[in-house]
């Protein structure tokens, strides 16, 4: 045994799956080149630090501006200038700002090539459930809605399952909808999985986990054709 | 005998104190008010609205107020009898959070860009118009569906409003306005679609000062003028955790 | 009798009625401190010319500018500069310029306080027609329908006749229209007249017209109540 | 591996000959013009247009062409099948005139602002809306009637086009563009209600020349690029009698 070998052995087992950062990275890798891109509060966010070099990448807030980047260091904060989540941001050269009304004809005209957004619970008919976790508590949507409606691809980053356990990725949507038919791509911590006619279908999938392992977490069948990509996301 | 002569000069707005510019909004008002996170929230124009006493407002805003100023305070003080947004939840939105669970402010949650389109439509008078927007979802319930060119669609109504309250970087004696980045996000649809816009401004200048070209609210839209030099930014006073009044 | 009785002998008969400057000239002392107006081609652009000094008035054309005045010299025209009527015009302090869909917003959602037309035919439950006479031709109808339903006031500057002598103040229209129930005031050669729950209310008459002469050019009752003007426009 | 960072640049559009920038319209396409009267006509798209040949056009214009040269020498050349506009009388329109009472086109008259507003609603994705406009009027005939608030309106649809051509004064590398004036018209809405928006712009400058503030159309609505310095205005080309090809 050597002594690497020796020291995974007496760790704990090593956790499978990427981290929330790999999962932003495993889905930058994939934001076509050339695109407009709006990126929801969370995980989705974190996209944008990982975006390969040179890649020709927009970035769009539903609150008016295109073409943002990182804000300024705490303490220096300019609060006239933020992203729908509320952050400060900074503008990077050839940057517009426009009012809402235009902002969301820009979305809902489909000028928005991807949205990516977080999830509850998606079906494979492409129905998202990202709002409201059943009935209960204050109904706050956003703009969520009409980002599922309106950009061209919805892809979601989501763990693969709930804290508890319980699947994401399920036959049929049981929380509220956030929209129908809509959702093209999932990013999990486990796999990538593309929504196409009304199915799952499997492209990649995280190193230490077996298609079976994954499908028992999945509560809705996996298509799993041609090569599944083994995920290497760096040390993030 | 009147001389031929184009020197009508164009309409100038009235420029008054917060106070006077507010002093006729009466209780059960239709009150938009512009502001996004801390950008472009009028809180100098709410504050003076919560001094003015006006009671149950319906106001229309993208979110329910921070902490224990501006929209927050408003409701806070209970003037709110109904408030028309698309995310009243926050942490920090404790004014709003008591009263929705005591049952006393109603809510109407509305996507955000169906939302700015409503407003936009109230401004432009279109009454109603049809969007993708919560096609089968709840928010779409009890509302008409109609196919266009195979695709549902959920028909949407107007918004408008008896007043707005803007905030604005600079305004003209004409009412012409511009604003500061993001902080202009609904305040040039919600001047459009009230009965009278309240602009609050940063900087006051003459006819003129501004480049017709890049004038962003055009005076039409502008009802009255309120000079706010010192205005503070919203998000400062929430994190300095001020409280009005 | 006098030399100047003796010339007014001779003379042919002097014109009743105002000249078009002197119509235009007469709707323009009517038009309200702190409007905004848009004034159609022909005689409702001249009224311009005679708003009473020190009147607030904005005027606004369709294709995109609120604020114009008058236009340079011949020769020395900005094309990129113009009306709704293809003339140059120029920028007043104060003006501004937006694209189509926001200036047919400030028509269609009522921020135009009033706008002058033209007019074919007039009826007294306020129906314009105005864009086209018969259904012969090239129909071509530019911003009228939007003006006259938009505006929260629309009123008409027209001779009282067609050239042939017919009435255009009729009981109803008979050629195509641009609006219905729009029409709330009426300036002609010879008289003013204000459309009032579906009836035309005279207000102002001709030098030298009786109310019995003007009734037999109006294809419809006048209602006489009140002191009626007299017309006393300057040389014009 | 990928070092995380944030440098990825902003979309950069094509700058093209024009004759490139229309290459691929095919037969049958509905191409949206910009311009009002001599403003905003983008005279070297249309004819770069006309030397490419593509047919059977259906044309979104206010007007319907001036003497010999822009919009006019196209419908005179017959590329045009169909027109979509609201105003295609003029004296100077004998190209038009002709061809439509030869029945060789087909006109649909639209008024000027339901034209604005049906080709804002499409590219803002709203497929119909209601205006009161044209209600009671023969250019209502035919469509549905509905009333709200008990008047009526009539309902209009969207229009979108495979192509926009349009004309700028300055654009910067990502598409953002600002215009001169009352040119500004149609064009901005008729970017935004393009598949691929064609733009032509007298100055060409690079990212950040451009005050965000003032661009008037962001970049996300322009496809194509035409750096046209010397472009010429219509109404000059009409006054000097010019004529394409």
């Amino acid at each position: 045994m050597t002594p690497a070998a020796d020291a995974a052995a007496t760790a704990k087992p090593k956790k499978i799956g990427l981290t929330r950062a790999q999962m932003a990275w495993r889905a930058a890798q994939d934001i076509p080149d050339g695109s407009y891109v709006n990126l929801g509060i969370g995980m989705p966010e974190l996209a944008a630090l990982y975006v390969p070099d040179g890649r020709q990448v927009t970035y769009h807030t539903e609150n008016g501006v295109l073409g943002f980047g990182e804000g300024p260091p705490k303490g220096e904060e300019d609060w006239d200038l933020v992203n729908a989540g509320k952050k400060a941001i900074g503008l990077l050269p050839g940057a517009s700002i426009f009012h809402h009304a235009d902002s969301f004809a820009m979305i809902r005209g489909g000028h928005i090539d991807l949205a990516i957004l977080g999830a509850f619970q998606i079906a494979p008919n492409g129905d998202l459930a990202n709002w409201r976790a059943g009935n209960e508590g204050i109904p706050a949507v956003g703009g969520a809605m009409d980002l599922v409606s309106g950009a061209r691809q919805v892809w979601c980053i989501t763990d693969h399952t709930t804290r508890a356990g319980e699947a994401k990725l399920m036959d049929a949507c049981t929380y509220p909808l956030t929209g129908i038919g809509c959702v093209t791509r999932v990013y999990t911590d486990l796999a990538v999985i593309h929504v196409v006619e009304g199915r799952f279908h499997l492209k990649a999938i995280a190193e230490g986990i077996t298609v079976e392992e994954l499908q028992a977490k999945t509560a809705s069948p996996l298509v799993v054709e041609g090569e599944i990509e083994v995920m290497a996301p760096p040390a993030l | 005998m009147t001389t031929p002569s184009a020197k009508a000069t164009g309409v100038l707005k009235p420029v008054l104190s917060a106070q006077d510019a507010l002093a006729d909004i009466p209780d059960g008002a239709t009150v938009l008010i512009g502001g996004f996170g801390g950008a472009g929230n009028p809180v100098e124009l709410i504050h003076a609205l919560i001094d003015q006493g006006a009671r149950d407002l319906t106001i229309v805003n993208n979110n329910a107020g921070n902490g224990d100023v501006g929209l927050a305070a408003l409701i806070r003080e209970r003037r709110v009898a109904k408030i028309i947004c698309s995310f009243p939840r926050a942490a920090s939105a404790h004014a709003f959070t008591e009263e929705y669970q005591a049952g006393r402010i109603e809510l109407e949650t509305v996507p955000q860009g169906t939302l700015a389109e409503r407003i936009r439509a109230g401004g432009a008078g279109v009454p109603a118009f049809y969007t993708r927007t919560s096609v089968g979802t709840p928010l779409a319930e009890g509302k008409e569906i109609r196919a266009f060119d195979g695709r549902d669609y959920v028909m949407e109504h107007a918004i408008t409003g008896d007043y707005a309250l803007v905030k604005c970087l600079r305004a003209d004696r004409m009412g012409n306005l511009t604003y500061s980045k993001s902080a202009r996000n609904f305040a040039p649809i919600m001047c459009m679609a009230a009965k009278c816009a309240v602009v609050q401004t940063v900087e006051l200048v003459e006819p003129g000062a501004i480049d017709p070209e890049t004038v962003v609210t055009p005076g039409i839209f502008t009802g009255r003028i309120v000079h706010t030099p010192d205005a503070v930014q919203e998000q400062v006073l929430f994190e300095q955790g001020a409280r009005y009044p």
